[in-house]
């Protein structure tokens, strides 16, 4: 199992995401948390496109033919930018969250009720 | 010459049209608000007349297909490939046209009413220029034939949904609200991106079509598939995932609440284009339609039963719109149930797809009326709660009357179009499973109930005093309501010309799998 | 919110170095690791270092908000415009008519390893620098805002 | 109760992961039909070395697009956030 480690990384990457998010009260943490989950998921990604004793798939003097997958790494390339994104759209809102209720615990600032 | 170019070009203007003109609205917007009002109306008008264009292209002539950066638009598989499209591409079918005919016509009555309904607000160069990019995201979703472009654009529709929900930030609960939606979107992109590799993992594709010839419903399919449907229904506002509805629906200004239903309907429509067209029938299409089923069963009755408490009109109405989509997923949900069987699915299962996806475009419609007529109510009194209103029906007599049309819409009475879907719905489902089609019509006649208390709660009773001042809402709010709501009626007086012409092609393009390759792979 | 000289002096210093490496990464994103993306993510870590070196007010004398969102603008506009003149062209958007055609970046390469060339990619390096001015000012704008939601000392 | 209910989704999001982690084995991928084609043939038809640009930008340039165009979106919602913020300015509807 263990030549499978980057899998299990992700695997372990995804979890402790997870559990960020659905264990912490505050939202800088959980905010954390997604960030993880999105690392989990670049990292899930861009390994698909591995092959063994390959490089870069970029021209240059190296000799070899047997190049990396690019469409993973393109793939990834987006999500990382869209990661961004999400994260600075989460952070104002927290900024925004912070200025009316004075805290970024989610216990304290529900007020939305079911 | 000129008219063959824009023709054969027409999906890439599609997409292209509203986001040019929202990357410049921010620019254009601040110069003064008749130009900035004039660009958004001018960009929506061509964006819709560009969807109209295209579905008749589609409905009469068949699937149409864009690639992007190819040298010719049809041009699917390069000649030296091998048999494998390697470019993004567009795939226009008759479902994807129908979808974009809903958008479009929504998105049109919606950002007449927004102009006169919004203008007194601060910021609002950024909130058109965010409107044209959710327009445009829910365009390429239902367009897209690429998983990954699909992803894209559902992350493009998340972050400018957030930003609307949380558009009126002085109110505490609004960006709470639009956080909750962000971080429920988020996460569901997440595990989307987590199944999209998954996918490309195995099969080394991205799109669809060559997913759905080399796919071979591995356990790891299975994963993917759960994730899919998990994710894209949480986006959708189905029942385990529905808790950001209320909230998002409630605190949106009316305009975009409408503009919501089209977005999450959107993410629906990528639910049933997963399930039928990249799996089909690989997959163990019986348990998928009981879950599809009992998904939809479930936002039914969650839906209807939480609604019927709330005080707030636009909460209930959204959980209204909770329950509503459960008719969609259990029409479409009973037709996946037979997919395998074609006599089954000729005998009933047709019918209700049929019935699901006119659900779809009825629901878009009454749907956004009643969001409308909401917002009418509250830009006129102020608030929306339902205890501090009453007698209003002597004030806004066009109001009441777009009210009263959209609730029997919703509620499923004869002549508006939510009972023609509403009845192939229950018809076709009887024949499947007699007591899914009685929870059915519990659910409709419940959901008569509520808007019965909601109607008498505003519009009658004795006028209040500190409502002495309050007036029929501008022209233009009146002009759109009208135009949904006549849009409801002549649907629901001729439903016969909308299903045979708009929604029997889209369900069999949605059915057949086999002619969705064909058309992107060629013969082979 | 404002540092010491010496930081400020440094980030003086440091500015140009870090937004001509940033271009650098933009123009050759496509024959080395790098592009538009990355690039522009690097000129937007100039304007956030000076961001924390001086204070919010001095920084708006700087960085202009609408500037900048012009800057974004414009980067898109350029990147959707050169994808459009494609079908001006006869053929498809993103067909990259460029490539080959001996004008500007339109060397062509042979196939196999060789060291790269500037010239070559067709309208990548546009591309590229598109997308590096809107990656450049959309950060910046992103750091300019969330730099301002900072309540102001002593209030 | 959400607590568990939290720790059973992560157990049942654990177990599909792993399911996942050993169907694929590190370094040899299944199938590698398109990404073989970009690596033949993407140095002649883009005339670029660099194999990730051609792919970011040419064959999937409209996901580029896209990807900018979220980018866009979350500068556009943040400016919209902190409008009031940096105005001051506040709303006379409702």
């Amino acid at each position: 199992m263990l030549w499978n480690l980057p899998y299990i990384v992700v695997v372990l990457l995804a979890i402790i995401g997870l559990a960020t998010i659905l264990l912490k009260r505050n939202l800088i943490k959980i905010f954390l948390g997604v960030s993880i989950l999105t690392s989990a998921v670049n990292l899930f990604i861009i390994v698909l496109g591995y092959r063994e004793n390959s490089i870069a798939p970029i021209y240059t003097y190296a000799p070899s033919l047997n190049m990396a997958l690019p469409t993973p790494q393109a793939l990834c390339l987006t999500s990382i930018v869209i990661g961004v994104a999400t994260s600075a759209l989460m952070l104002s809102f927290a900024v925004i969250i912070h200025r009316y209720y004075g805290t970024v615990n989610v216990d304290e600032i529900r007020e939305l009720k079911e | 010459m000129i008219a063959d170019v824009i023709v054969s070009n027409l999906p890439a203007f599609l997409v292209a049209v509203p986001l040019l003109a929202a990357f410049l609205c921010p620019l254009v917007g601040r110069i003064s608000p008749n130009i900035r009002a004039a660009w958004v109306f001018a960009a929506m008008a061509l964006t819709a007349a560009i969807a109209y264009c295209l579905a008749y292209l589609v409905y009469t002539g068949g699937t149409v297909i864009y690639v992007f950066g190819a040298t010719a638009a049809d041009l699917s598989i390069p000649l030296d490939s091998g048999g494998i499209p390697i470019r993004i591409m567009f795939t226009v079918d008759p479902m994807s046209a129908l979808m974009e005919i809903i958008a479009v016509t929504v998105g049109l009555g919606v950002i007449i009413y927004s102009l006169s309904s919004d203008e007194r607000r601060s910021g609002l160069e950024n909130y058109y220029t965010i409107f044209l990019l959710l327009i445009s995201a829910v365009l390429g979703m239902v367009s897209t034939g690429d998983i990954f472009n699909f992803f894209v654009f559902l992350e493009i529709s998340s972050l400018a949904t957030a930003g609307l929900v949380a558009y009126r930030v002085e109110k505490g609960l609004a960006v709470e609200a639009g956080l909750k939606y962000l971080m429920v979107s988020t996460i569901a992109g997440i595990f989307f991106l987590f199944a999209i590799g998954i996918l490309y993992g195995q099969y080394n594709a991205l799109n669809m079509a060559i997913i759905a010839e080399r796919i071979q419903w591995t356990p790891l399919d299975k994963i993917a598939l759960v994730l899919i449907v998990a994710s894209l229904a949480a986006k959708c506002g189905s029942v385990p995932m529905h808790f950001w509805t209320p909230d998002a629906y409630m605190m949106a200004p009316a305009a975009v609440t409408a503009m919501l239903v089209v977005a999450s309907q959107a993410s629906l429509y990528g639910l049933f284009r997963f399930v039928f067209t990249v799996y089909g029938v690989s997959l163990n299409y019986v348990t998928m339609g009981w879950v599809v089923i009992i998904l939809g069963i479930l936002s039914m009755v969650v839906g209807v039963t939480m609604a019927i408490p709330q005080k707030d009109i636009k909460r209930l109405m959204a959980y209204h719109a909770v329950s509503q989509t459960g008719y969609m997923l259990l029409g479409v949900g009973v037709g996946l149930a037979v997919l395998g069987d074609q006599f089954l699915l000729n005998s009933y299962g047709y019918t209700a797809m049929e019935g699901g996806i006119f659900h779809i475009m009825n629901h878009a419609l009454y749907k956004g009326l009643l969001f409308l007529t909401a917002g009418a109510i509250i830009y006129r009194i102020g608030t929306g709660d339902l205890n501090r209103m009453g007698g209003l029906g002597h004030k806004m007599k066009f109001t009441m009357v777009f009210f009263i049309i959209g609730a029997l819409a919703i509620a499923g009475i004869p002549p508006f179009n939510g009972f023609a879907s509403k009845f192939l719905i229950y018809e076709s489902v009887y024949q499947f499973n007699p007591i899914l089609a009685v929870i059915a019509m519990v659910v409709s006649i419940l959901t008569l109930a509520s808007f019965v208390k909601v109607f008498h709660a505003v519009f009658m009773g004795p006028p209040r005093e500190e409502h002495a001042q309050v007036r029929e809402v501008p022209l233009p709010m009146l002009g759109a309501m009208a135009f949904l709501a006549i849009l409801v009626i002549v649907s629901g007086l001729f439903p016969g010309i909308f299903v045979t012409n708009l929604i029997e092609p889209a369900v069999h393009a949605l059915t057949d799998q086999a002619g969705y390759m064909t058309i992107v792979l060629g013969g082979g | 919110m404002r540092m010491s000289k010496i930081v400020r002096f440094c980030a003086d210093m440091l500015y140009p170095a870090i937004v001509i490496f940033g271009l650098y990464v933009i123009m050759h994103g496509h024959i080395t690791p790098g592009g538009g993306f990355q690039g522009g993510a690097v000129v937007a870590t100039a304007a956030a270092l000076v961001i924390v070196a001086y204070s919010y007010e001095e920084i708006q004398g700087m960085l202009s908000k609408f500037l900048l969102q012009i800057q974004e603008s414009a980067g898109l506009v350029m990147f959707a415009g050169v994808a459009l003149i494609a079908i001006g062209l006869g053929t498809t958007f993103f067909y990259n008519y460029l490539a080959n055609s001996g004008l500007l970046f339109g060397m062509s390469v042979p196939f196999g390893p060789n060291p790269g060339e500037l010239n070559t990619g067709g309208f990548l390096p546009l591309m590229n620098i598109a997308v590096g001015i809107e990656v450049w000012g959309g950060l910046a704008i992103v750091i300019l805002y969330l730099l301002s939601g900072i309540p102001k000392e002593g209030t | 109760m959400r607590r568990e209910l939290s720790v059973l989704i992560m157990i049942i999001l654990a177990i599909f992961l792993f399911i996942m982690a050993a169907g694929f084995t590190f370094g040899s991928p299944l199938e590698t039909d398109m990404d073989d084609y970009f690596i033949m043939n993407g140095q002649e038809q883009i005339a670029t070395n660099n194999i990730v640009t051609t792919i970011v930008f040419d064959y999937r340039g409209f996901d580029t697009l896209g990807e900018s165009t979220v980018l866009f979106t979350a500068v556009i919602g943040v400016a919209l956030m902190f409008r009031m913020i940096v105005r001051g300015d506040s709303d006379e509807n409702e």
